[in-house]
């Protein structure tokens, strides 16, 4: 049942104007986040523990372009990129760093929680494996309650391993609920390289639950949005969930001040560099003529202008009280 | 023998249902959870029961195979006649795979109810339940409420007078439940009769908090009383005076509160009367009912089936050591099991937990006795 | 990697009378052991839990047969079947069930724990899963040590689905250790059917780790044998792990006291039973000329004998003493 | 500020190596660490240690990538350098997967030292901790032993006056020792210095039992203190006075022993000598020490950065509120940290842990201050 990477398909040509501009936008609207963040921090900003998804921008928008806004998504440590992809506000996202009472968890979670349940959101996850679960509950909500709400559960190269993952493909798989299975296999675990720590190859597991398995280059936004088009439509028709394995790459360290050089060659990440998701789509679509430079360029600066706009709002926001610290333990 | 002598006193004691005194049917402790799942699952239609083998033959139907299980303790037996195989799901072995799954769902709009089996194997889903339900109301800032209800059984066998053979051992007859009510954000309840099982069984299902209830394995299929046959709740969060007294306070958790109970009888034979709280809630902690029972007793045993270091017991005379230092005439005695595993041995179980001789001996300590 | 069950080999030809002799007398010791431990407790002998692997004979042994004193294996919680194949004395065995301190584990562990390390049996587990990564230390641990030894990880078709077995099938797989997975599809965990669980087949799965996985007939201790001997002269010699599915089938319910035919129905009972392990054994090999009836008969009243003896050691044997519930928590 | 005095005190103070005074090389905790594992696997060739990136870039030293990572505390870097990669083991993230496999090899001939990380991360193995390696000797009869360290970071910030920004949150701050010490079979240490750092690794990992070791995320690269070069041990189960005092005990857990011994040292400053015990040996706990203390100063503050319910704390002031009540003056009191999970903002972490004023308003609260 398992599937190798289709045959490239010319995707871009047949997408709205409108898709292409909201994938555009989304995906630089991550890395400009992303950019401004480690900006701060390398300027003293003490945020907390903060992991960047710059170079993978193309696999949380692929996906999340092919959803509605009441699908639900379970992300990882990672997270700001599903979170921007999902619809979360920048804003309050921006102020949940800052620790502000004005971000998206009131400053309780920082950046390995960051949750918006009412995009879809269901939350950062910085425990290894952990949101897999809560996105095959989520696809079972949607089933029991007779919506046609899909799930997607987002995980790293590294999560492939841990059993929660694997348990929840299988349970998805025995329940036939529509939740699609995400791997973003960027080629590390903190400094363990993907070759080392998993025997096999990920999408390949998926023959094991007897569920399909899909490889796409997930520096592709295309091609990763055209296989999430299909799991999505499968799921949601009841066909029950799959597996896809997008091959990425993090630009930076693990987390903020890991220097990845221990652990990988410079050619390496100039490969890399060279399948940039944002250079490629850009190269694409105007060279197809779908979006003007001028098009991009006018939503660049939108999305500066918008980074721009959640700093203010995050500094302009309040700590919260001292007392809530207690607060909020129970409903 | 705790348990018969306990056991009769549930049904008429302070813990019994003053609205069902001679008029409520008797059930057992089991069939009193059964009854406020179905009652709870026929009001709400968001309410899903998750575990291993909770009906059981799953995907048989067709064959007349179904209702082939009821879960460990055989509670679910026969919910999933009623209410179909989409609303009692059967699961594979994937205690991490099936709560978090729970946990997805009742964030998403459904109100799951887990059945763990055995406390035991918390080892195989802790991260879970520690930190993901506890944690995400307070970590996500209040966005989501988590209306998710875990069942567990849990305990040893009190001494059964074998001469040979033994029980369920190490890994199968824990208490631990420390590692839980140790836990913020997660409410746990060990209910000690059929009344106030189905009674707080549905007060966790309502609640919008994630819920442990601790179901003594022993208690299950023996402890009877009467219980009403409409649904009620009983307040998460508050201990119970069963047995009043004014001489000494004995507090039982779970199975223990029996203890403590034939404990009592047996040294008011003999002129000595102790108050008998049973402490129902380990997180929250009804601490103010023991304050006030010390207040006139001042003197406490705590009774614990649970290993001693870092146990509700420790908590429960650290709080009172420091609230009602004042109060205090004698020192605080906790009574738990043996700091070990469970053995298997019939002859080394006997040992191993709390037992009213033991009580005693604790109480007359107190009183130099 | 992975190839289906073999072309049907006629091994048993090939097969030392010592061999065959072993595999009878181990197969025949599991099931009058367990039988007499059933029928003590149907005459109200009060033994703790137990679980029994009647039926499932020819998976233990023909595993064992493969492998040396000194491997390893670890078990499950239906573990007498592994303990007497790979030579636990049948007497602490029984001694453990009645809670001596004759027993094997000074009857601090009953049915569901015991061990012998002397024979290399790490411990029957009653916790779902949890013997796998045991095997998988010990088989790093010959390694590591520069020994030839070998481990076997049993675990059943419902275990499959536990996050721990597949961590331990990639980790062995990583690091590359002489570690056997060992599957006893017996069609059930508990009252729940493989094929509601178990979505995929479950040698399939070993393909996800880069392993080879091969499906045999376990009622066939001939094929459980073959495939084990070549499983372990793979590990053996650094070829690292793989893993076997056998299918099989317990004659029993999962437990002392559970009613099977709530969830299957007798016709599948009597088909299992008509491949029943021992049976086969007895007409191959007296067919083939290769042991007589009264060669099979002898071992018969030896088994029989050894199991009265085990009684006799286990009644005349002592309770351990009270002091001991605190003994050895710590070595 | 907290940790700067400390770690000023320990390296003069009572928990300083007598034979060191002087002559010993200065090290941070963490680097302490790295040489007592060191030191032990030359020692002992059947020592591994295996975690995620205890080495790093697995599988790359033929591109010269070696040594990248070294465990999320950067204890373990350089070994692999030493030791090679079949001493040092990368692992898969499987933390039952590996936890596991260590306790096989423990139980057939390797000594194993596992890196687990984080504390928060034994809710992915707590099986293999809690139902295997602490009952296996118990549960086996004595057959084996299980030769066995398991390390992890644990703790939150203390407060550090920022105005912005956060920590590491919920899931990666935890304390939890409360639900490790819980376990019989399972000891469980908590040191404080450098030096002590050392010595309970070292003895540790030469114990033929489950060791648990707690190192505490803020003081590994913080806490500095004169450390022998050649391998030695300190009794595991040993509470240590690292401050002689007559009027009060405060009895500190990892490094609440520092917020203590500052609290002391301000009491000082006005005439109050505060006695601070190190409880340093969780599982066991040494109870004698503290009661000696508590003999001559007849009031007790335990001070412990796990949340309260079922908490280290409250197991001191249980069995020392049976044990010493004739002794006491006053309350026990016990701070823990408070009870809801690691909040991210700085601004309610700076709530979250007891603090040195935090002490001395429950000292002064004691003497009617
Ligand atoms: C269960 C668990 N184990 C280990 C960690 C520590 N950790 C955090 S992220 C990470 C690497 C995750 O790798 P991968 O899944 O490939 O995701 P990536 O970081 O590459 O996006 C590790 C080991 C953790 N947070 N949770
Ligand atoms: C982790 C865990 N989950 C659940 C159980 C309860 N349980 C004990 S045996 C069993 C079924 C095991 O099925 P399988 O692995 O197929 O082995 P079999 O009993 O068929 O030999 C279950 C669910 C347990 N002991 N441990
Ligand atoms: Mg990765
Ligand atoms: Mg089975």
């Amino acid at each position: 049942m398992t599937t190798v990477q289709p045959e490239a398909v010319t995707l871009a040509a047949t997408l709205s104007r409108e898709t292409l501009r909201f994938m555009y936008e989304r995906m630089a609207l991550i890395r400009a986040f992303e950019e401004r963040v480690k900006a701060l921090m390398e300027a003293g900003t003490p945020f907390g523990v903060a992991h960047f998804y710059v170079g993978e921008e193309a696999v949380a928008v692929g996906v999340c372009a092919a959803l509605r806004p009441d699908d639900w998504i379970a992300s990882t440590h990672r997270g700001h990129g599903h979170c921007i992809a999902k619809g979360v506000d920048v804003r309050p996202m921006m102020a949940e760093l800052y620790g502000k009472a004005t971000g998206t968890n009131r400053g309780k979670g920082g950046s390995m929680h960051i949750t918006d349940v009412r995009v879809g959101m269901l939350g950062v996850n910085p425990i290894v494996g952990a949101g897999a679960p809560h996105a095959v509950g989520a696809a079972l909500s949607a089933k029991r309650r007779g919506t046609d709400q899909v799930a997607v559960s987002f995980f790293g190269d590294g999560a492939a391993n841990i059993g929660a993952v694997h348990e929840s493909m299988n349970l998805a798989a025995v329940w036939n609920v529509p939740c699609i299975f995400v791997c973003e296999n960027n080629g590390y675990a903190q400094s363990t390289p993907t070759e080392y720590s998993t025997a096999g190859e990920i999408w390949r597991r998926a023959a094991g639950y007897g569920l399909p398995g899909e490889l796409v280059d997930g520096q592709d936004v295309f091609a990763v949005y055209d296989a999430a088009v299909r799991a999505v439509d499968r799921a949601r028709s009841g066909g029950g969930p799959m597996l896809i394995e997008a091959r990425t790459y993090r630009y930076y360290g693990h987390s903020y001040g890991d220097d990845p050089h221990r652990y990988r060659l410079e050619e390496e990440e100039r490969d890399a560099l060279s399948r940039d998701c944002l250079a490629r789509f850009r190269a694409q679509v105007v060279g197809s003529g779908q979006l003007s430079e001028e098009t991009l360029a006018e939503i660049d600066a939108r999305v500066a202008a918008g980074i721009d706009e959640a700093v203010a709002f995050a500094e302009a926001g309040a700590m919260p009280a001292p007392e809530e610290v207690a607060t909020q333990v129970f409903a | 023998m705790a348990l018969q002598t306990s056991a009769a006193t549930t049904t008429t004691g302070a813990a019994a249902p003053p609205a069902a005194t001679g008029r409520a049917p008797e059930l057992t402790f089991s069939a009193a959870i059964n009854q406020a799942i179905r009652e709870e699952m026929r009001r709400d239609p968001t309410i899903v029961v998750i575990g291993e083998d909770v009906a059981g033959a799953a995907g048989r139907a067709h064959l007349g195979l179904v209702d082939a299980w009821g879960g460990p303790t055989r509670s679910t037996r026969g919910l999933v006649l009623e209410f179909g195989p989409e609303r009692v799901l059967d699961t594979p072995i994937s205690e991490m795979g099936f709560l978090g799954a729970a946990l997805g769902a009742a964030m998403s709009g459904l109100r799951p109810i887990v059945d763990l089996g055995f406390v035991d194997l918390i080892g195989c889903c802790y991260d879970q339940l520690v930190n993901q339900a506890a944690k995400m109301h307070y970590m996500m800032g209040g966005q989501v409420t988590i209306p998710l209800t875990v069942r567990m059984s849990y305990g040893a066998r009190p001494p059964t007078g074998q001469t040979v053979g033994g029980g369920a051992a190490a890994q199968h007859s824990q208490t631990l439940y420390a590692v839980l009510a140790h836990v913020p954000g997660l409410k746990v309840v060990a209910p000690t009769t059929a009344y106030n099982a189905k009674g707080l069984l549905i007060a966790a299902i309502r609640d919008d908090n994630p819920v442990v209830i601790l179901e003594h394995r022993y208690l299950g299929p023996r402890a009877r009383g009467a219980v009403p046959d409409e649904p009620y709740t009983l307040p998460l969060g508050k201990a119970d005076v069963v047995r009043p007294g004014r001489d000494i306070t004995l507090c039982g958790i779970g199975r223990m509160t029996h203890v403590c109970v034939e404990a009592a009888e047996r040294l008011a034979a003999h002129g000595l009367e102790a108050e008998v709280v049973d402490v129902l809630s380990l997180a929250p902690l009804d601490v103010a009912t023991i304050l006030e029972s010390v207040q006139h007793t001042k003197r406490l045993v705590v009774v614990d089936e649970d290993t001693p270091t870092c146990s509700v017991a420790h908590t429960i005379a650290a709080r009172v050591a420091d609230e009602g230092f004042d109060l205090l005439d004698a020192p605080i005695k906790t009574l738990n099991s043996v700091d070990a595993p469970v053995p298997y041995s019939a002859a080394l179980e006997a040992e191993y937990t709390p037992t009213p001789d033991k009580v005693i001996v604790a109480v007359h300590s107190i009183f130099g006795m």
